[in-house]
């Protein structure tokens, strides 16, 4: 496996052509749906988050982008699904493009248009309206709150989430962690969209609902939405995954089938080998190696760094 | 009793009034986050159009281009000046609108000068007698628009798709965003509603028995604040409680002058403010107002 | 004036910022001073008109710093500035002045030394500030601007009804500055120095300088020292500072306290330079005023508070005095755009335009000169308008 | 490069320094124009604002503020008097010359306006807002310049140089409440209504309000408003339910006109008096039935509009120099002031002194000056003012002004007995 060189912060210059590093085009499927390609991201003038990410989303099943804290995944999803602005950031190099579209520079509502919608990390649902509202909220951007076919997202997401039936009319702030979560993905595919980006669905989730959730993002894929999971819970991720990408200060540093990746010693020693991460009691995906030596994580490395971005 | 009953009736009216104008303050915070002091300005705006139109147009056409004018204007002014700021500090916002005030409301001050101009209502100085008070018609009138305006105004929030846009975006803009609401829209909107409910206020304002529109008219918005801030700025529901009880205690205070001597007369004027204050020390985000959550 | 070129021995010379910082401060206190020496001479060459416009500059510059403490540094917005002023202003008469009457009424005072009662004055507004506290500790953001603006009307209210205190709506006659028998009024003792007469808007021009030089100072050393760093911290992030074991509650009344003391002095000055002071000159117009001094000079900059009092106060001066030669301002009473309506888009025209070209005010425009681009500016000063948007930049 | 960047700063101020100190030099000449420059044309005194040429008068007005209606009124007229006075063969042969200062109702533009007057000006023929006439009459004291001011209540009185050109508030409303009495058949016993603005005007009018209420046996029922306040229905509650038979109100034509159209909306139609500061034209397209109906304006000048030869020559006058501008009693009042002004000016000249002092001692030494318009003024006194007698007006449609005079100058008995507050 390839690994990034460190690259100096670009400044302002346009991102340079090529691949900077180890994402390998040969990874790229044909009629790959979405494709970023040497993004380059910074908040403010100085704070460089991402150099020259390239991954690829094909048109269905699950990808998953790893890393810890502050390695650009938000990051990654933000210049995606057009809110980077919101964070003072801003793309200063690469592209991003869906099924050939364009989607670099455009706004969070262009991305919805085009069938991207982004769960954000710590669920965000609206806790002053009701799950009912929350779902018609999903509706937002797409024009049609009444139509035939919204009437349909619902049936999905309810059938999806019986839960969210029950509790319709309640507000979405009393609903547990696990339901909220629920919430806000039946939220985004109330949209119907054909790419559903995850942000760390698992944060703070007790280790069965880890499990439920897992559950329902495979039924989501399977059903034929493609997934691009960002996830801290590589234990999860890899389980879940068929191609996985681990971010490393703002750089793509491994890639591959998510299989092979969890077999490699790095992943194992950096992302699976954390008895504290939540994930780890939870799915019993096959192909996840369980037991790592702890000894292999007892000396931090400099890379892994919690990163300031 | 009589008189109880007009203090009441006529301290609805006023409070309706200060509802048009509160809603119109909460809107915007609830879109942009600031406190809007152009209000007045915008509010001035809307009478100064309807009364140099009404001779030509009729009062209703006046009304109509009023409404829409002062509506594009807050439009304008969330176009021009407060989009394109996007984050910075509270208060910036604040004294921008500030800034953008005295500049509306120089220009129209200079061409309002000393007149005192008349929309062209068409109630006068009739008046009707209700549980046995005589009340002007413009203030029954105020109610009544104000009690049809404020409910079109509530079920547009509730279930239009901007209100809704507006609501989860006040709940939570970065996630509202990713549904795919359009902010930008949404704010425009919200901007132009408040202009427009300041345009039907300024008609209730100067309509008999007040004086017409004089170059003070726009003052009466800073009154709107603490209707707004009393009932939680975020709260459109509150601005509406809020109002009504800064109308009455207003006209309350003014009516029972005599019995609150000792307050050293004239205290209708802050009666409003003192009321609001009482209730912040309570309650610091007002009777409605969500409680800010912090974040590190 | 051509910029040097590195000469082979700059090479040599120690790297350390040691010198090199000291020689830049250095050369602040050569312009400080210089600045000072030239205030000091003004009397000699302003003719009343500028000398009374630089004394309504120079009290606008302490009340501004004193906001500019509070809401620039420490994030809390403040409508009231006004009602402080008053304080200020009426505390200093009351203290100072005698017991009789003033049109219709009867007004009382302590009859206390001039001296003695500026610094009771300065006192007095910082204890109305402090006693405000309940109010700034419980409340936030609009919520403590809209709550201040009250302030303004129910303190209006209480000065026109406070006849034996305020003098009602005449207000009330200043008693003239005095140390140790020097009055700083016309006469008592009648003073020439060079040629030139030394009345009392050339006398209290000395003792406002002084008093300003104080001020500056001390906001100064305020704000570059813990306290300082302690309200910035509570200005970004309340509960950041709380863990960082800032007393958030204590410095939050400490900057309405020290605001108001500034606000209570410049108030003082004001009234000694108008020798009678009316309930209704602190309005919420002049509370504006004073918001729009520290956004145009800068938001919690000294100089910029300084800078931004000097353009509020002097702009509509300008117009008022060379209307005659402007070119599209007709004079008074004329149609068309009179000086004052002038002066107006100026100065809402400026407040618009700082803010959307130069959000740091004329300090940050000066900064930005100094320095250009070689330090970016990192929005780490700017503040989200929504409380509720995630603060963090990236997960 | 910073030391030396530092270094030129500090060398161009001091340039700009020296440069300034040349320019500037001529300080105390500026301070003081022409000390007792003695007698070029015979043996005349001059002073302070007065040249070979030319008298220089002083006015500081308000042109964009709260009173600016008031203001622009009586600037104009002012300038129409002083342009008849200089087609006349102005004063001592010299040209009368108006400085007009506008300070838009701030104190602190006043204040510096007002030092670029003072030690220039012969004299101040007008000061617009009591509040700012309190604000600078120490100074204007101190320095004794005559000052006019358009505001008339009796706070004022007590200053040599503020000469308080007519009736004052309280004297007027005593006037007018005795009218009111006998003309609308008001009894001892029957309540009257005081509707007043919590400001100088406001109080000084409910002294005399009282005192006349007190004299005739009435008793007053008062309702204290903002000067800012524009809804007076609370207001008209109290008094309606405290069953007035009449209200007087004094505020300005914002309260005024509210005041007539909600009492009419009420079915409470009393008689009101009001001030002539109190009513403006334009609330006539507002309000004019109701006010034609039941008005009363208490004035200490007649109707512009009354046939009498001073008042048609003005009124033609005026609108041949503004014909767009209203007719209204502030053109009165800014002509009469500015007559009183040149007729203190042609006293102190026949009296050889035009100083300051000399002009301010010669306006003192009238005792009977007749402008024309009915009423003698007796300047003498500076704790009195110059007449005690006051017009009653009443709403007329079909004249500009839209007042008529209904009673010619009159003094009811409480005036003189009414003691003036004592002045500080």
């Amino acid at each position: 496996m390839a690994r990034a060189e460190h690259q100096p912060p670009q400044g302002n210059e346009p991102a340079p052509a090529e691949h900077p590093g180890g994402a390998h085009p040969r990874l790229r499927q044909a009629g790959g749906a979405l494709v970023v390609d040497g993004l380059h991201v910074a908040y403010g003038r100085s704070v460089q988050a991402l150099r020259g990410v390239s991954i690829t989303v094909p048109p269905s099943g699950i990808v998953t982008v790893l890393g810890s804290n502050g390695a650009g995944k938000s990051t990654l999803l933000r210049a995606i699904s057009g809110t980077l602005f919101l964070h003072h950031g801003a793309v200063e190099g690469g592209t991003i493009t869906y099924n050939g579209q364009n989607l670099r520079g455009r706004d969070a509502a262009a991305a919805v248009r085009a069938g991207i919608v982004q769960v954000p990390e710590g669920r965000r649902v609206f806790a002053g309206l009701s799950v009912a509202e929350n779902l018609q909220a999903g509706l937002l951007g797409t024009g049609d709150r009444r139509s035939a076919r919204a009437k349909q997202a619902r049936e999905r997401v309810l059938e999806l989430f019986p839960v969210l039936a029950e509790r319709e009319t309640q507000h979405a702030g009393l609903l547990s962690g696990g339901e909220q979560q629920m919430l806000a993905i039946g939220r985004a595919l109330m949209a119907g969209p054909k790419l559903l980006l995850l942000d760390e669905p698992s944060l703070g989730l007790a280790p069965m609902m880890v499990g439920r959730i897992a559950q329902v993002i495979r039924e989501i894929a399977e059903q034929g939405t493609a997934v691009l999971l960002v996830e801290q819970n590589a234990a999860v991720a890899l389980g879940l995954a068929e191609t996985a990408y681990v971010l490393d200060v703002g750089e793509v540093r491994l890639t591959g089938p998510a299989a092979e990746l969890a077999r490699t010693d790095e992943v194992r020693r950096l992302y699976l080998g954390d008895h504290d991460e939540s994930g780890h009691a939870g799915t019993p995906a096959e192909g996840t190696p369980h037991e790592t030596p702890a000894a292999a994580t007892s000396a931090p490395r400099a890379t892994l760094r919690r990163w300031r971005g | 009793m009589t008189k109880l009953s007009e203090i009441v009736l006529n301290g609805l009216a006023l409070g309706s009034v200060y509802a048009l104008i509160a809603l119109g303050f909460v809107v915007i915070f609830k879109a942009s986050g600031v406190m809007n002091f152009a209000h007045a300005s915008l509010l001035l705006l809307g009478g100064y159009v309807i009364a140099q139109l009404h001779d030509e147009l009729g009062f209703a056409g006046a009304l109509l281009v009023g409404v829409v004018v002062t509506a594009a204007g807050a439009g304008l002014i969330e176009m021009l000046f407060i989009r394109g700021l996007g984050k910075v500090e509270l208060h910036v916002l604040t004294i921008l609108t500030i800034g953008i005030d005295i500049l509306l409301t120089t220009e129209l001050v200079r061409r309002i000068g000393s007149d005192k101009l008349s929309l062209g209502d068409p109630w006068g100085a009739k008046s009707v007698e209700v549980f046995g008070a005589n009340v002007a018609q413009a203030r029954i009138a105020a109610i009544v628009v104000a009690v049809v305006l404020i409910t079109l105004f509530f079920m547009a929030f509730r279930y239009t798709a901007w209100g809704l846009s507006m609501r989860a975006a006040s709940e939570d803009r970065e996630a509202a965003a990713l549904m795919g609401v359009r902010m930008k829209r949404v704010q425009l909107v919200a901007w132009c509603v408040a202009g427009a409910l300041a345009a039907v206020a300024a008609v209730f304002l100067t309509a008999s028995p007040t004086p017409g529109l004089d170059r003070t008219t726009g003052f009466v918005a800073l009154k709107a604040f603490p209707a707004a801030v009393l009932g939680g700025m975020d709260s459109a529901l509150g601005a509406l409680i809020g109002a009504m009880m800064i109308g009455l205690t207003e006209a309350l205070a003014a009516g029972y002058q005599s019995d609150l001597d000792a307050l050293g007369g004239g205290a209708s004027g802050i009666a409003p403010y003192v009321v609001m204050i009482l209730i912040l020390l309570w309650r610091p985000t007002g009777l409605l107002g969500s409680k800010e959550l912090s974040r590190v | 004036m051509s910029e040097p070129e590195p000469k082979p021995g700059a090479a040599l010379r120690p790297a350390a910022p040691g010198p090199a910082k000291s020689s830049v401060l250095n050369l602040r206190v050569a312009a400080a001073v210089i600045a000072v020496v030239v205030m000091a001479l003004m009397p000699y060459y302003l003719t009343d008109f500028w000398l009374l416009t630089g004394l309504f500059a120079m009290a606008a510059a302490l009340g501004a710093i004193g906001l500019n403490i509070l809401s620039g540094t420490t994030g809390q917005l403040s409508l009231g500035h006004a009602f402080f002023l008053a304080v200020g202003a009426y505390g200093y008469m009351y203290f100072s002045g005698d017991s009789g009457r003033s049109g219709t009424h009867d007004i009382s005072g302590l009859g206390l030394p001039p001296f003695i009662a500026l610094i009771l004055a300065v006192l007095l507004a910082g204890a109305v500030g402090g006693l405000f506290s309940p109010i700034s500790g419980r409340l936030r953001g609009m919520y403590l601007g809209i709550a201040t603006l009250a302030l303004v009307f129910i303190g209006e209210h209480v000065m026109i009804n406070a006849h034996s205190v305020t003098g009602g709506y005449n207000g009330r006659a200043a008693e003239p500055m005095e140390f140790f028998g020097f009055t700083l009024a016309d006469e008592d003792p009648y003073l020439e120095v060079a040629g030139v007469e030394f009345a009392k808007y050339e006398r209290l021009w000395y003792l406002a300088l002084a008093l300003l030089v104080i001020g500056i100072i001390v906001a100064r050393n305020l704000l570059r020292g813990r306290p300082g760093r302690a309200l910035g911290a509570v200005r970004d992030s309340e509960i950041a500072a709380a863990v960082m074991g800032v007393p958030v509650a204590r410095f939050r009344s400490m900057a309405f306290v020290v605001s108001s003391m500034y606000a209570g002095l410049a108030g003082v000055i004001l009234a000694l330079v108008f020798g009678r002071m009316i309930p209704e000159y602190f309005g919420l117009a002049l509370s504006i005023d004073y918001l729009a001094m520290i956004v145009i000079g800068g938001l919690g900059s000294v100089g910029g508070a300084v800078a931004g009092a000097v353009f509020v106060t002097v702009l509509p001066q300008l117009f008022a005095h060379y209307a005659a030669s402007l070119p599209l301002v007709v004079e008074s009473g004329g149609d068309g755009v009179g000086p004052t309506e002038a002066a107006r888009y100026l100065y809402g025209a400026a407040i618009v335009l700082v803010l959307l070209f130069s959000p740091g005010g004329l300090a940050g425009l000066v900064r930005r000169v100094r320095t250009p681009r070689t330090t970016p500016r990192t929005p780490a000063r700017s503040r989200s308008a929504h409380s509720k948007e995630p603060q963090g930049a990236a997960s | 490069m910073k030391p030396r960047k530092g270094t030129r700063a500090a060398a161009a101020v001091i340039a700009i320094l020296a440069l300034s100190a040349t320019a500037c030099s001529t300080k105390e000449k500026d301070k003081d124009p022409a000390p007792n420059g003695s007698g070029n044309a015979g043996q005349l005194k001059t002073g302070a604002g007065v040249s070979d040429t030319e008298i220089k008068v002083g006015e500081l007005s308000d042109l964009s503020g709260p009173f600016a209606p008031l203001g622009k009124s009586v600037t104009n007229a002012e300038a129409l008097y002083y342009e008849q006075l200089n087609a006349a063969g102005g004063v001592c042969n010299r040209q009368v010359k108006v400085e007009v200062k506008d300070h838009g109702y701030d104190p602190q533009k006043a204040g510096t306006a007002y030092t670029e007057l003072s030690g220039k000006v012969v004299g101040i023929s007008q000061l617009v807002g009591s509040a700012i006439v309190t604000q600078l009459k120490d100074q204007i004291e101190k320095d004794g310049i005559l000052t006019l001011p358009q505001a008339w209540p009796s706070t004022l009185l007590g200053k040599k140089v503020i000469q308080v050109t007519a009736t004052t508030y309280d004297v007027e409303i005593i006037n007018g409440i005795s009218y009111l009495a006998k003309n609308v058949g008001l009894v001892s016993g029957d309540k009257v209504g005081h509707i007043f603005s919590d400001d100088e005007f406001g109080a000084n009018s409910n002294a005399g309000a009282k005192y006349a209420a007190q004299q005739a046996g009435f008793s007053l029922v008062e309702q204290k408003i903002k000067p800012t306040d524009a809804d007076m229905t609370a207001a008209i509650s109290a008094m309606k339910s405290a069953g007035v038979k009449a209200i007087i109100v004094s505020a300005s034509p914002r309260q005024v006109g509210p005041i007539m159209g909600g009492t009419e909306t009420a079915g409470f139609k009393v008689p009101v008096l009001a001030h002539s500061v109190g009513f403006h034209p334009q609330l006539l397209a507002l309000v004019g039935a109701p006010m034609e109906a039941r008005l009363y304006v208490a004035s200490p000048v007649p109707s512009i509009n009354t046939d009498m030869p001073l008042l048609t020559k003005l009124v033609a006058d005026y609108k041949a120099k503004y014909p767009d501008q209203p007719i209204d009693q502030g053109v009165l009042s800014g002509y009469t002031t500015a007559a009183m002004f040149g007729e203190a000016l042609k006293a102190a000249c026949k009296a050889g002194d035009l100083t300051p002092a000399g002009v301010m001692a010669a306006h003192r030494a009238q005792t009977s000056l007749d402008l024309g318009y009915g009423a003698k003024l007796d300047f003498s006194s500076p704790d009195k003012p110059p007449t005690y007698q006051t017009y009653i007006l009443r709403v007329d449609k079909t004249v500009p002004s839209g007042l008529k005079t209904v009673e010619q100058a009159f003094e009811s008995p409480g005036a003189r007995t009414y003691t003036l507050p004592k002045p500080s």
